[in-house]
């Protein structure tokens, strides 16, 4: 039993300290080959071990034959935040071997093709030629299936070397082949040749190796952009319009689906959510205007670039007052950029999209947990302020792999907002307020109270919905005070908002004097920081918001703190600004961490920008 | 029932109300402008034909054309959008309610200059509405620029002369396959008013092109728009009469004269061909009547090509006409046990 | 001689003392009917009296028959900005007859149409009736032309009223009408008759009159979008493609005029100004940026909706560094909000257009002076900086008439920037550099080198233009430091464009406590404001700011002050929190006023804000 | 000259270039891609027709087939625009610089989905440049949705079905005037290189609408824009020759079963027809002829429409062939005179 024999191996390795259940896998491949299986196995088999694990891709903007890697972090202490060094290297790519290779932290093992005679490009790592492509003749007789099958070898290589029970991979194996028995059989056979040649041919001589744990019972490994769409459709969104865009497709492609399964009517069986896939982004917004208007839950999915085309369409929604639901997973701008890396760069073109006047809500994510309850919160807010609503996710959490608890199911009633649907609704209304007027604020909370087309056969029912001025009845003016008064209630309703947007999440009272504040993906760095600058004697309070516009936790945050750190992952320190313009007065206490080279948040860059402003 | 009405009380239609009642606000636009012209066949067709107003969405763009619609119908609701991006607006609209009746004005530069994309894809969806195009060449409300259905060699009062041809925009329908595709005259309330009744029985996307002069920017004698041109120039191809799905149809007519087209509500557009062996429901015949009239810069009006039986953007969806809108909650949120299910999946 | 007679007359009158040059005129008619050149012909006569005039229109936004008003203000001390009080009402239009009259200040000279009977609705103001319709029917014989007619008949009246000399207006008329004989003598008998018929009929009661003064001798009186169109002439612009907007396309249809006469190629006579009318603002940008790679002055013109769409084409501008010149001439938004209203509301949206980390360039003129002049600035910026240039003129700047100091020529040679056009001047850089590398920071000021398409026939002369990541040799990169330095570089760059921008104009070392900062056509106001503050004993500083980004002198100033009042034309105190961002540290200082009703901005306002803050 | 090369060197062009010289980056596409067919086609035909790289200008928006621009001629600068925005980059820098030779590569979602406003009004203006849509039905780069070019019923490997009509973007552009229309294979290099050089010769928009099979995502049975489908139901219209303006032409052909057209530059394209009495002269032949093959779902390819002799957008806005940004400072900014004379106005 393969890990009996480990047991003796190990005992052969030389002295360095065994590093348990905290360590990176690296696999390095060419992407369109096939190795995603092969990662996933491996990345599963871990996780049903018991040992916490995050998976990142790091893959390129085109669809086959360039560089990808995948990285696998285990840690015991459940940290998932991307992670500079590297424990063990699989080395599969040709072009990128190299340069892999140097990168690698001292002592890392570094699994390749034999061929490729990496070993004498250091002498501080550890490495472990394989020949794959002999192997793989020999496994698989099948020239088609052996592109693949290569990757599987370095699964059982990887097993055999880091003590992955056999046992678990093969679960794996299954679930991913969804047990088709042809291709698990195959699979299986080139993971077991893997390991039975390193059994018989390697000594293990590295540090690393996994041991069984029990700290993922009854968790999920999902993707943001899955629980995203899953949230959508439990918060019932009747329309959704999008256009094709990395890294946002995969949303709206696994709502699709879900609801193909979840979203028929039980009695027509016809669904009972609306699809139109667009021509483009600001036809997309414009669809959702439509059906918002129209009554719907709406909504639509993309990134950078479809958030600018969607500029015009979003001043109309804010100034007509139209609910809808806007996902923006933020990838590396500006213009094309790079659109499989990740960043939080649209926070203030986001938060101040159109010309004009104009503020927006912006629901921050900082986990796929929230990636699935803000998707819910965002259509509440959206009808209770007749808005669009952003939900801002990004690469790193929409597309790569989290674990997480099982998401909660919400039984609180759905948030429709202030809609008059029955002439009854209407009569009263009318009783209470003499007249139903589209755009006054009889509430005095800024939000006015609307109709649907089509819902009630009463003159006194319909308005006119325009982006040209408007007073109270909404009927055409130019008047200067029925402008200004206009306005005044959209700033009044943006007040308003701040006691409905989700609360930041808040551990401070440690007394300590250092105050961070981060969103999003940075929350898996900053807490990782966090517990390392303990360690060291720094004890910092954290603040992570959870949505614009800002509530008043975190003006005071920041005023019980004597230097408070704000994390961005844009070049302009676009939140710090936005935190800035909020507290007013004296802005010095408040500083910038900037991270924006395309890869997710690292906790050592946290540690540096922390310390480098403590020395001064 | 308008027969049974008082004497002194003005007709009512089937659903009980006057024509006065399918009004709306009061115009802006300049004195003469063939849009309101437009407007009054629109009121006059949607009354006709006993649409509940409250049913009727009123889609716009931005232009003098697009703001008409707040000039008829104010029993209904309506939208004016962004220029150029009504197609979008009303699509979501209709997909989620598709109860309501949408009746789209545009201009032509809200649709051939600025809205072309979402032109082509809202016939190539055939999206259910009503889509009128008050053409007058230019942007009215800018001021009198040429827009792109602008003739080549048309000249503005300024001197300005175009030098680019026109966008067709019924040819550009009828290759996109749009089941319902007419150009008229505003100066020709009959055939207007029987061609929009036909839109409105009409499943799917009703393009109606209609020339509808800028008497202050472009009714010049140098403009191919102007009401001396239009009427000068405009040839009907048929002579189009509508019979409601309620009223008895009789059957004697000419086959070779008179073409019969049953709409999908059961109602009837005749075609009393002027036209010798003009067949209004062939492609082929269609595209290359607008080619024809293109080169000899003929104005031809009328019922263009029909289709009556092309699946609209609703059952190409697969969806049901039952409203998503005014489904139970029940219906579209689903319950824990599927939560749970998907959860199991992940686990 | 009619002033003769005036003079007796006013001897008649009571003895509130007389108001001489120095009132408004506020003539209300309906558009379309034509009183456009009536009005012009009063400024005109008023101005060649020797007395500074502006002019302003407030316009509906359709095209015939809805309310408009047309308000001369003379002002012997020159000023210029919107005056809430009205000295001389002129009643053309019944709809908003009554509303006009109630608006006027007490004592105000209030001439209608006897048969409106507008004489019962106040009496503190001073009313002649005029039988306007009658007259028109004795003096004019055509019925076709007495629509206009009628409007030149209150030319008349006010001429007698208010002393403006006819010899003044024969000139204006005849200016007006292009002495078109037949043209001029029938407008000119309407004026006399109306003349003619208040000479007998009227007597002289108010205390307005004008009396020649010797202020605008050599003066011209033009629209800032007339004055930007020749800037952009002068300055040599090769290409405009533009989307017809209120209120720019007047600059876009004077530049084509202009260019039509005096950008013809002396040889062939073919234009040297390219124009396309684009089928939207987002292909007018493109075209733009298309013909700005090619190596032309580009440029569009437009106003906010077409800001939002040209959103994803500004961030590839930013980031593919490829000049243009994009001149917003803003109106009221968000949406399409009022298209005939004034404001400065883009200029957030602006500054940070783009998804992504952007930032750019704004130009801010205050006068028609500098409509003319920043449009040159405009593509020396664009072209030297290899960026959007954005020039950010309103309304009330460019469709108002302003009076100015005829604009100077400028023999400044033109900076086309860091361009190679030659194979010699491509030699000798590789020579000094080693190579051309388009994205490569040579010089250290962050701005590269650029070939254009076509010129060398060298292969070292080629690049490729993309959105898409790229490094220094502009060949596509992931690589995150690739990304990071380009980004840095950008910042570099704009860092560097401070050293080049217009500085603001400044008015200090009065020793003054208050400092106020404000831009664009805000000017007019402010000053008229700092004027009356002074006589009530507040002394205040001013800094006009003229562009962005910011330069030390503005925090200087700020730094100099103890209260600086920021004055911004939009709700959300734009200019106030991008000023707030600039200096940092302790803000409070920096106080908001803010004006967003639509029409410009007057000096009450300001003295209000100013007041009300210095109270607490 | 190449006559006189060395035995050993490569053959070299009329500039004197190697076909090497044509060619670019190496193509980060997957293995097999249609469009690295098309890219090799482009290159011959550039090398073939002897322009000198350094004058091409390739433009391109976002896509698998936007990035092929980088593939081939980087002697030559190149542009790549945002997504469907191309068009209007081109136009931009053509009407500053005619003496630029345009080649533009889009795909069917950057042409079709978000770029066909941007295409119908280039195609309107005629502007001068070769258009070329690397047509795979799907979006390649984002992983194989359906594009608006997929035909009605076309199904993915995940078993998506596409309900809505295809495109079709020959037809849109004959009916828009365009002056050079032709369909092609990427499997036919003869045919292609042989349209292209006619592309290159044309003066106006030359749009080349060819299928190019996405091997990743859309080359499986189901699908119509497969190799396999393409190669079993392509029908060539004409065989096509192309005879450049400096080579001698023979004048022996048949006028029946031959058309002979001559472009602008002086070359000739010699069509022998494989269809009796089909006229690629005649626009209401080939809109006609578009018609046919969608009713059938006929794959023609060729030369469907040619008319060389129609002006282009700079001819039409009466622009000289004289590149405005070549000009000497003098001619485009004009004296402190002029500046004097209009301030003297405004007095
Ligand atoms: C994005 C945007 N660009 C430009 C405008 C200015 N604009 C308003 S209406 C219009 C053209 C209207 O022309 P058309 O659609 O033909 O209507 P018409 O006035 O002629 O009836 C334009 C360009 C706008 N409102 N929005
Ligand atoms: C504004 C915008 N929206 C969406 C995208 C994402 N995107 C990149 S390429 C592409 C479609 C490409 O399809 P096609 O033009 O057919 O090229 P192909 O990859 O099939 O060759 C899309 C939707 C984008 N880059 N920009
Ligand atoms: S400008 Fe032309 S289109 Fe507009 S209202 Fe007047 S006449 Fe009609
Ligand atoms: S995805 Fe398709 S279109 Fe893109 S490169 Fe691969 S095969 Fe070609
Ligand atoms: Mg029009
Ligand atoms: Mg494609």
């Amino acid at each position: 039993m393969s890990t009996a024999v480990l047991e003796e191996k190990h005992s052969e390795s030389p002295s360095q300290p065994p590093v348990i259940n905290d360590f990176s896998i690296h696999v390095a491949t060419a992407n369109g080959s096939g190795s995603m299986s092969s990662n996933n196995i491996l990345m599963r088999a871990i996780f049903q071990m018991g040992i916490p694990v995050s998976g990142k891709n790091l893959f390129p903007s085109n669809i086959q034959g360039l560089p990808t890697w995948f990285t696998i972090r285990a840690s015991k202490d459940g940290f998932v935040a991307r992670r500079r060094d590297v424990g063990v290297l699989i080395c599969m790519n040709p072009e990128t071997a190299h340069e892999d290779v140097r990168t690698v932290t001292p002592g890392a093992a570094v699994i390749y093709e034999e061929s490729l005679k990496l070993d004498t490009l250091r002498n501080d790592v550890i490495f472990y030629p394989v020949p794959f492509q002999k192997l793989v003749l020999e496994l698989v007789s099948d020239g088609k299936l052996r592109r693949l099958a290569v990757n599987m070898i370095y699964v059982g290589v990887a097993a055999w070397l880091l003590g992955i029970e056999m046992a678990e991979i093969e679960k794996a194996v299954a679930r991913q082949f969804k047990s088709k028995a042809a291709a698990v059989e195959i699979n299986m056979k080139a993971i077991r040749g893997g390991l039975e040649w390193a059994e018989k041919n390697l000594a293990k001589r590295d540090a690393f190796r996994f041991e069984r744990m029990n700290a993922t019972a009854g968790k999920i490994i999902i993707e943001g952009n899955a629980a995203s769409a899953i949230g959508c459709m439990m918060a019932g969104v009747q329309f959704l319009a999008w256009y094709p865009i990395t890294p946002s497709s995969s949303l709206a492609e696994s709502l699709i689906d879900y609801a193909g399964k979840y979203r028929l009517d039980p009695e027509t069986g016809a669904p009972t959510l609306s699809v139109v896939q667009a021509e483009d982004e600001l036809a997309a917004l414009g669809m959702v205007l439509g059906a918002g208007w129209a009554g719907a839950r709406a909504m639509t999915t993309t990134s950078g670039p479809g958030i600018s085309l969607m500029a015009e369409f979003t001043g109309l929604g804010y100034y007509a007052e139209v609910p809808a639901v806007i996902v923006d997973i933020q990838r590396v701008g500006p213009s094309t950029g790079l659109p499989t890396r990740t960043m939080q760069g649209d926070i203030t073109s986001t938060y101040n999209l159109s010309h004009g006047d104009a503020r927006h809500i912006l629901l921050l994510p900082g986990s796929v947990q929230e990636c699935y309850s803000m998707a819910m919160d965002a259509f509440d807010l959206a009808e209770r302020f007749q808005t669009p609503v952003f939900l801002m996710s990004d690469l790193d959490l929409g597309m790569n792999n989290w674990m997480a608890d099982p998401f909660p199911f919400s039984d609180r009633p759905l948030d429709r907002g202030k809609v008059l649907r029955t002439k009854e609704e209407l009569d009263a209304h009318i009783a209470k307020f003499k007249e139903f007027a589209r755009y006054r604020d009889v509430d005095g909370d800024g939000i006015p109270w609307r109709t649907l087309p089509g819902f009630i056969d009463a003159p006194a029912a319909t308005y006119f919905t325009r982006g040209s001025g408007h007073n109270e009845r909404a009927t055409y003016t130019e008047r200067p005070d029925d402008y200004k008064n206009n306005m005044d209630r959209l700033a009044r309703k943006f007040e308003t908002a701040k006691s409905y947007v989700p609360r930041p999440a808040v551990s401070d009272g440690t007394g300590a004097r250092v105050g961070i504040i981060a969103y999003g993906s940075s929350d898996f760095a900053v807490e990782e920081a966090r517990g390392l600058l303990g360690r060291k004697g720094l004890a910092t309070d954290y603040l992570r918001l959870r949505a614009l516009p800002f509530t008043p936790e975190t003006t005071a945050f920041i005023a019980a703190h004597d230097r408070v750190y704000v994390v961005d992952q844009n070049r302009d320190g676009q939140m710090y600004d936005l935190l800035r313009l909020e507290i007013g007065g004296d802005t010095s206490k408040l500083r910038s961490i900037r991270h924006y080279d395309g890869f997710p948040l690292d906790a050592e860059t946290v540690i540096e920008g922390i310390e480098a402003g403590e020395k001064n | 029932m308008s027969s049974t009405a008082e004497p002194k009380a003005p007709p009512v239609n089937r659903v009980g109300l006057t024509v006065k009642e399918y009004g709306g606000s009061k115009s802006t636009l300049c004195v003469g402008c063939g849009h309101d012209v437009i407007t009054r066949q629109i009121t006059q067709a949607l009354y006709e034909m006993s649409i509940p107003p409250y049913k009727v969405a009123k889609m716009s763009g931005i232009g003098c054309s697009s703001k008409t619609t707040a000039y008829f119908a104010d029993r209904g609701h309506g939208f004016n959008a962004v220029h150029g991006r009504m197609p979008a607006v009303a699509t979501g609209a209709m997909m989620v309610n598709p109860s309501l009746l949408a009746v789209g004005v545009s201009g032509d530069g809200d649709t051939a200059s600025i809205g072309a994309g979402q032109f082509v894809h809202m016939l190539r969806r055939n999206v259910p509405m009503v889509y009128i195009v008050e053409n007058n060449g230019v942007y009215g409300l800018t001021k009198g620029q040429f827009s792109a259905t602008a003739d080549a060699g048309s000249k503005l009062k300024t001197g300005v002369v175009n030098d680019l041809p026109a966008i067709d925009l019924c040819a550009i329908a009828i290759e996109l396959g749009c089941g319902y595709v007419a150009r008229s005259f505003s100066g020709d309330m009959k055939q207007l008013v029987a061609l929009l009744k036909g839109a409105l029985a009409h499943r799917g996307t009703a393009l109606l092109d209609v020339i509808s002069p800028c008497v202050t920017f472009n009714n010049h004698d140098s403009s191919t728009k102007s009401y001396k041109w239009a009427k000068e120039h405009e040839i009907p191809i048929q002579e189009i009469g509508f019979i409601p799905f309620y009223e008895e149809i009789s059957v004697d007519y000419e086959p070779g004269t008179t073409q019969d087209i049953e709409l999908h509500d059961g109602s009837h557009i005749r075609l009393r061909k002027l036209r010798a062996d003009y067949d209004a429901t062939n492609k082929a015949q269609a595209l290359a009547l607008c080619q024809e009239a293109q080169e000899k810069t003929e104005f031809l009006t009328g019922l263009l090509y029909v289709e009556p039986t092309k699946k609209d953007f609703l059952e190409l969806s697969g969806l049901s006409r039952d409203p998503i809108v005014t489904m139970p909650e029940t219906k579209f949120r689903p319950p824990k046990k599927a939560l749970d299910e998907i959860m199991e999946s992940l686990k």
